[in-house]
């Protein structure tokens, strides 16, 4: 066997009282996809990094080509041919889209003034490959700012080979990507492979795991636990490497039936019927959006990401401003136009962006978890009592099974599938009757993934309206009682039950007629 | 960490590092000790009295800036000097040394300070103007509000009360002043680490967009901030009338940036969400030491300006570091 | 006349050439002093107006920096002044423009403050004279070996370093130790903060020697410190501290308070009435491009309820005052 | 893709906010001052001018890097205490003294892009903090005021060429300085470590060299400003560009640059500063009782500040 292009052993990290990484390796060779699997939390992106040079281990050898590499930062490991895209973008909104692939290199002339042109020529090469996954023109003098979440991440994409690697690294780079642009990210990963570079790919959807890699290393805990050829194993297997010999862990039973009561207060006791009924809802970027849900009912929205969905639900929580139209709870009007109005009138926002939008990364735990119910437990709306306010978090925080040293911590400590729980975890105190859901699994492992499906359909259970919003054709055909299929900020189709599949959303995303198929 | 939490975080011993506040007490400790070495007398308890009610100006006013720094998005007050000094002027004209006036002087006072800090919100919130510089702008309308009021003469005289309350010795021979900075102090802390306010003042602090995605009135709790910010402010304009007993037109300006050096020497963030008040009051000690200490040097004017700002940026690096980027 | 024109009014046209119209470049107001500067000269003008000698005062005053008062002497300019009453913030750094002000026949007074300008006519006290009387009071108070502690203004300002210099060299030739010298800003609370501080560390010290706004901080400072009856102060002529001066008064204690007089605005707008009239300077008024004006009065003991009798109905502020009358002004002249 | 439409017009709506407000502001101004255009009136404004103009050329590119520079002023005034030290009214020793203000900016600069960059202490109060030194130093080397300019210096600036003030042409010159800078790579590092710091760390940027060199450039601005002040006040003063500091923030707000840093240019700030300097000559024009004049300044001046921001709040209302 020939020297692999990449070896890393022993790869040690600690954050405060975080060991992220307890003797992580990797193994791979040139012209190969390699899989980095494991849980939320196990250390993959962690590992990533420390290739990347954006974080440097507390100790193990990183090897390339054989010799010993020293990446004391990113302008080492890219002196190494490393490259990567991160899990947190690295894009600067306010530069435009040439700018930020070329960022960092930038092609100069004398004396070190930029060279416009071939900044212009080299970023126009780089998005070239991936002009199939832009609507019209490429965006080269847009601001990346302005760009949508997919397309930002294939600037990424794009910027990371511009910079022509051996070993490129994708951290989730498909999570805020729809259905055709993964097609095209992979095309251009297989043609990496064929050119002999290697792709170190993490990603939570198996299914793009099989489609793409060769072979795939697993991490649990921050240790390896094992490499395979991914032709010889099948998904079963793969997730038993990542959960561990335990048992497939199903949710407790008192998860899903308890889930949106919250600790103090009235239980919710039977289930109230409610409605919402949204009539005309026009936004920026919505048209005419009308559908009834009643409690118990889970509402899917499907269609190609970036139609609306997310703007629908940032609408109904009152986070986007309202050309027309109304909705109505229980005929009641909801106030459009104020989260907090609507928040206090019962409706709960989960956005899709965890860390922009739904967290507070350097606040405790407790307050993340406290902050949307605190004022139902505060004498007079005002005064906090440290207790009620403990048992509460510690409630949520055993309920949803969330892994955290303590309350204390800020939250940014914990994993990105803990992390989303907690985000979850805040409204379910606050016993709301609308869930607005948007992609809640979104970078969520396996188990975690369950958890929350569970606590889905427990709040449905409750008698909550909840409507959500997944890039996951499978979640939405596990989920959903409808589907609501939007494109162009408009519905296009309701799907009934018997009519949700996985081939019937993706057909329908791409308004093809019902029956003809891909 | 010196976050408001409901329980101590863990920390391995090895791991163990003091919080900013224990940090910068050590540091008002050392002050004076080298004070007493230098100088002495500097350590007598007499002295330290008097330090630690000088003190208390700085310390109140940086309340406010506590605040508003913790509400993020560069917030930050500097008109709080020039509020305090406004507020002081208009105690001492209305209260004109009887204190049968006191009570209507100070509620005029600080009813005029908040308006100022209302005003400072609105900026902030609704215009969307940077703080820096809303409240910087605001440095000049207070000017011209306090010349405009005062036709350039200041007028009028602290009422004795009012005096006595700040200068008289209560229990071992402490002035009342501290045990009403202790009282302020205690209030803020509660303010921040045990009210919805607090709770939802650290949130929008931390991220403003998810904490109106929380349902947090984000615009009110910064207005608040404001208000609160100008409030103390203005309550210590009064302490300091009561100190100097008569005003003068620049009475309080000069504590318009050691405000803002004492939240950050006491650990609190620019970028806002992480801090608190502990820190702050501590950081208001430092400073004032540092500034006895200095006085008492006889080293000339220039070379004190150039020492004054070598033992900050010391001060700072101890603790108001920014994060790395390479973890 | 180099006036290319661009400036109204009656600049660069020579004397005569009544009504006049006079500008008045304040660069500071964060003080009662300059209010008082202000208001004085106002009302000496207000006189010279009913009598159709002047038709217009035009006042800037603001706080603001050199540059700032470089536009406030740039504006009186082009606003067509014919002379400028200026109290400078630079002893030095506005020579520049007063050379264009004089380039274009407007007749420049410093006041307050001297400057080093030849274009410009300096009607100031001697700060080292108002500085000699309170120092050489104290000295005499604390005796020869006697420790003092000195609470001055700002380093570098040329007003605090002319005082400093002239009292330090009372001092030294007195045979009075100079403990220490520490800066309180001309600001009674920094004063009262810087005292205290120094009362702490120096407890040997016999008297302070400060200088206008901090003495009534200094005061209290001393005051709280029960050390009245131990401590001299030399105080200022300034109703605030002459009711604590007043009070104090019964138990014994003394203190001096020279006067520096908010009306040198006054005793400017009389010599620039002269001098825009066509007089010349008698020779011997001038010493260099400087009339010095007598400092009107010291309250000490002595004089101290005459003093305080007129002007106890005053605010705190109020500095006690006195200008050149007319007369006075004209006997500088030719 | 609404946002595009949104962003662009903001971005030429916060240029469009200045030009207004300078346009308003020159209006204003001849309206009330009969003689504004007159050749004195000009070159005696364009003189007041540069050097708010220079010391908020340099601010700008401190705050485009995300951080703030409140020791400007006090390196404005070592800057020009040390340069007249070393001119002393000699127009030989003149080239000598504006290597010396340049290289005291430079190290000025580079100390505080030390503090902020490689300590990493927080830029306002670190630079807040080194301004002591600086004015301690200034104090150091010019006890009191004094030191003259070579006449020529001081002459040369009150000039004007074909009727154009040489001041304006300072002007124009900085403006064109800051057009170079925006063509080279440092300048784009700043404005990617000022949009984000992480982001550009990850991207291969050196965001520590990057942050010095924007304290840096903003302490040879500073040193052009002294230069400027130093012309036109013609001697030095160890006190004299202290309150430039806080103005010239002011004036990159007003010029529609974003203070979380990334956002922005030079050329508004430019025209800020002179917006700024005109509102003072129009409240003093217009008559304004004196003890109002500070209270319509400020009020003016917060109008001015949330003018400049009304494209920001346009481009934020939609959410997310
Ligand atoms: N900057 C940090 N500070 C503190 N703890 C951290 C930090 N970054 C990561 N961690 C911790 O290290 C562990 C590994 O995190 P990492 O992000 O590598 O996990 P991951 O496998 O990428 O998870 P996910 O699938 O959720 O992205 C987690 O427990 C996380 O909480
Ligand atoms: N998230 C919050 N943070 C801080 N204060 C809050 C929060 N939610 C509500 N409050 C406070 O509670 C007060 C009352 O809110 P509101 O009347 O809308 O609640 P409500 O809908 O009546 O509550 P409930 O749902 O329990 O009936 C508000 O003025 C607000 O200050
Ligand atoms: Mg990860
Ligand atoms: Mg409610």
């Amino acid at each position: 066997m020939t020297t692999p292009l990449l070896e890393m052993t022993g790869v040690r990290k600690r954050y405060g009282g975080v060991q992220a990484l307890d003797g992580a390796g990797l193994t791979a060779v040139r012209g190969e996809v390699h899989a980095l699997l494991g849980p939320n939390g196990s250390g993959k992106s962690t590992l990533d990094k420390t290739l990347a040079g954006t974080v440097v281990p507390d100790a193990g050898t990183i090897r390339i080509d054989g010799a010993e590499a020293r990446i004391g930062g990113p302008r080492d490991a890219h002196a190494l041919g490393v490259a990567a895209v991160y899990q947190q973008l690295s894009v600067v909104g306010d530069l435009t889209v040439t700018q930020n692939v070329v960022l960092g290199l930038e092609p100069v002339r004398r004396l070190g003034f930029l060279d416009q042109r071939a900044a212009r020529d080299r970023a126009g090469a780089a998005l070239e490959r991936f002009a199939a996954a832009f609507s019209g023109r490429l965006p080269l003098d847009r601001p990346a700012g302005a760009l949508g979440p997919g397309e930002r991440q294939i600037v990424e994409v794009a910027k990371a080979l511009a910079r022509g690697p051996r070993i490129l690294v994708l951290d989730e780079a498909t999570a805020s990507l729809h259905k055709e642009q993964v097609e095209v990210l992979f095309d251009v990963v297989r043609q990496l492979r064929a050119d002999g570079v290697l792709v170190v790919f993490t990603s939570h959807r198996l299914d793009e795991v099989f489609a793409l890699c060769d072979r795939a290393t697993v991490l649990r805990n921050g240790r390896t636990v094992g490499t395979v050829e991914l032709a010889a194993t099948d998904e079963d297997e793969l997730v038993r490497l990542m959960v561990g010999d335990a048992p497939h862990q199903a949710p407790r039973p008192d998860v899903a039936a308890t889930a949106a009561v919250a600790t103090s207060g009235p239980a919710a006791g039977a289930p109230s019927a409610t409605t919402l009924e949204v009539r005309g809802l026009t936004t920026d970027r919505l048209r005419d959006v009308s559908f009834t849900v009643r409690s118990g009912e889970v509402l899917g929205l499907g269609g190609l990401q970036g139609q609306g969905q997310s703007d629908l639900l940032l609408a109904l929580f009152g986070g986007a401003h309202v050309g027309a139209g109304e909705a109505l709870l229980d005929g009641q009007p909801l106030p459009l136009g104020s989260p907090a109005k609507a928040s206090r009138a019962g409706v709960a926002l989960v956005p899709g962006d965890r860390g922009r939008q739904g967290m507070f990364a350097v606040r405790p735990i407790q307050e993340n978890l406290s902050l949307a119910s605190m004022h139902r437990r505060a004498t007079a709306r005002f005064a906090l009592r440290s207790a009620a306010e403990r048992r509460a978090a510690t409630s949520m925080v055993e309920r949803l099974r969330i892994k955290i040293g303590s309350l204390a911590d800020p939250v940014s400590t914990l994993s990105g599938g803990n992390q989303q729980k907690v985000v979850i975890g805040k409204w379910l105190l606050d016993r709301p009757r609308v869930v607005l859901l948007d992609d809640p699994t979104k970078g969520v492992d396996v188990a975690a993934k369950e958890e929350i499906y569970a606590i889905i359909r427990g709040l449905a259970a409750d008698g909550a309206v909840v409507i959500l919003n997944s890039s996951d054709n499978r979640e939405l055909t596990e989920l959903s009682d409808r589907v609501l299929v939007l494109f162009e900020g408009a519905v296009a189709e309701e799907l009934s039950s018997e009519a949700i599949s996985e081939s019937r959303l993706v057909s329908s995303a791409l308004r093809l007629a019902p029956g003809e198929s891909l | 960490m010196s976050t408001p939490v409901l329980d101590p975080p863990r920390r391995g011993l090895g791991s163990w590092r003091p919080g900013p506040v224990a940090l910068a007490g050590a540091v008002a400790v050392a002050l004076v000790i080298a004070g007493e070495i230098v100088s002495p007398g500097f350590a007598g308890y007499g002295q330290l009295v008097n330090l630690m009610r000088v003190a208390a100006f700085l310390g109140v006013i940086a309340i406010g800036q506590t605040i508003v720094i913790l509400a993020g998005g560069g917030g930050v007050d500097l008109s709080v000097g020039k509020v305090a000094t406004f507020s002081a002027i208009i105690g001492s004209r209305v209260m004109d040394g009887d204190d049968a006036n006191i009570v209507p002087a100070v509620a005029l006072s600080l009813l005029v300070a908040a308006s100022i800090g209302l005003v400072n919100g609105l900026g902030v919130t609704l215009l969307r103007i940077p703080p820096f510089v809303m409240t910087l702008g605001m440095i000049g309308v207070v000017q011209g509000l306090i010349l405009a009021y005062t036709g350039g003469q200041a007028e009028g005289r602290a009422a004795p009360a009012l005096t006595s309350l700040v200068n008289g010795r209560v229990i071992f021979d402490l002035p009342g002043l501290l045990f009403l900075w202790l009282l302020l102090g205690l209030l803020a802390v509660w303010l921040l680490r045990r009210t919805t306010f607090g709770w939802n003042l650290f949130a929008v602090g931390a991220n403003r967009t998810a904490a109106s995605l929380t349902g947090v009135r984000v615009n009110r709790t910064l207005i608040l901030a404001y208000v609160l910010s100008a409030t103390f402010a203005g309550l210590a304009g009064i302490l300091l009338l009561g100190y100097t007993e008569s005003v003068f037109l620049d009475l309080a300006d000069q504590y318009m940036l050691p405000s803002v050096a004492a939240v950050v020497i006491g650990g609190t963030l620019l970028a806002g969400g992480i801090g608190g008040y502990a820190g702050t009051a501590v950081g208001a000690i430092v400073l004032t030491v540092l500034q006895g200490l200095l006085t008492t040097l006889d080293i000339g004017g220039a070379w004190r300006t150039v020492v004054n700002g070598v033992v900050l940026l010391v001060l700072l690096s101890l603790y108001g570091r920014q994060r790395r980027l390479r973890s | 006349s180099d006036d290319d024109g661009g400036n109204g009014g009656g600049g660069g046209e020579g004397g005569g050439d009544q009504p006049y119209t006079i500008g008045l470049s304040n660069g500071f107001v964060g003080s009662e002093w300059r209010t008082q500067m202000v208001e004085g000269l106002e009302a000496a003008f207000a006189e010279y107006e009913e009598e159709g000698v002047v038709d217009e005062l035009v006042v800037e005053s603001a706080d603001t920096d050199v540059n700032g008062q470089i536009q406030q002497i740039r504006n009186l300019i082009n606003r067509g002044v014919d002379a400028i009453i200026v109290n400078p913030n630079s002893e030095t750094a506005l020579d520049a423009v007063f050379r264009e002000a004089t380039g274009q026949g407007i007749e420049v007074f410093a006041i307050d403050q001297a400057v080093t300008s030849e274009d410009v006519t300096n009607v100031v006290i001697d700060q080292a004279e108002w500085a000699r009387i309170s120092a050489e009071w104290l000295a005499e108070q604390v005796g020869e070996g006697g420790n003092v502690v000195v609470v001055n203004g700002i380093a570098g300002h040329p007003a605090n370093e002319m005082r400093w210099g002239a009292a330090e060299e009372v001092f030294n030739g007195a045979g009075v130790n100079v403990l220490t010298v520490a800066d309180g800003n001309w600001d009674q609370a920094t004063g009262q903060q810087v005292m205290t501080n120094l009362l702490a560390t120096y407890p040997e010290v016999d008297g302070v020697w400060t200088q206008d706004g901090m003495a009534e901080g200094v005061f209290r400072a001393v005051d709280a410190a029960g050390r009245l009856d131990q401590i001299t102060i030399s105080g200022e002529a300034r109703v605030g501290f002459m009711r604590l001066w007043g009070e104090a008064r019964t138990n014994g204690f003394q203190s001096i308070g020279v006067v520096n007089p908010p009306g040198g605005a006054v005793s400017a707008l009389h010599m620039a009435i002269n001098v825009l009239e066509g007089e010349a300077f008698a020779s011997g008024s001038l010493d260099g491009n400087t009339v010095t004006i007598p400092i009107p009065y010291t309250v000490d003991e002595t004089t101290f309820d005459q003093y305080w009798g007129e002007a106890s109905a005053e605010s705190d502020a109020y500095s006690l005052d006195g200008s050149l009358t007319r007369d006075e002004a004209a006997e500088f002249f030719e | 893709m609404t946002g595009v439409l949104d962003r662009v017009r903001g971005v030429q709506l916060s240029g469009l906010a200045t030009v207004a407000m300078l346009a308003v502001a020159v209006v204003v101004n001849s309206a009330l001052q009969p003689n504004f255009w007159d050749s004195y009136a000009l070159t005696s404004n364009f003189a007041t001018f540069v050097p708010l103009v220079a010391i908020a050329v340099g601010q700008t590119i401190v705050v485009l890097s995300g951080g703030l520079d409140l020791s400007l002023g006090a390196q404005v005034t070592l800057a020009s205490v040390v340069a007249v030290q070393i001119v002393d009214g000699s127009m030989d020793r003149y080239p000598l003294a504006v290597a010396a203000a340049l290289g005291v900016g430079l190290a000025c600069g580079a100390l505080n892009g030390l503090v902020v960059a490689l300590l990493r202490l927080q830029p306002i109060v670190a630079t807040f903090a080194t301004s002591f030194v600086y004015s301690g130093l200034a104090l150091v080397v010019l006890p009191t005021p004094g030191g003259s300019v070579p006449f020529e210096v001081t002459t040369a600036y009150r000039d004007s060429v074909l009727g154009v003030p040489v001041a304006l042409l300072l002007i124009v010159a900085l403006a064109l300085v800051w057009w170079v800078l925006r063509r080279h790579r440092v300048l784009r590092h700043v404005y990617a470590v000022g949009g984000d710091a992480d982001a550009a760390y990850a991207s291969l940027v050196p965001v520590a060299r990057t942050r010095v060199w924007a304290y840096v450039l903003g302490g040879l601005f500073a040193a052009l400003s002294a230069l400027a002040i130093l012309a036109n006040t013609g001697s030095g003063d160890p006190f004299v560009g202290n309150e430039l500091t806080l103005a010239s923030v002011a004036a990159v707000v007003i010029g529609g640059t974003a203070l979380t840093g990334g956002r922005g240019g030079a050329g508004g700030s430019v025209l800020g500063a002179i917006v700024l300097a005109l509102v003072t000559n129009i409240i003093f024009f217009a008559d304004v009782p004196t003890d109002y004049r500070q209270l319509v300044n400020g009020a003016v001046i917060i109008l001015a500040l949330a003018l400049a921001g009304i494209p920001a709040l346009q481009k934020r209302r939609p959410a997310a």
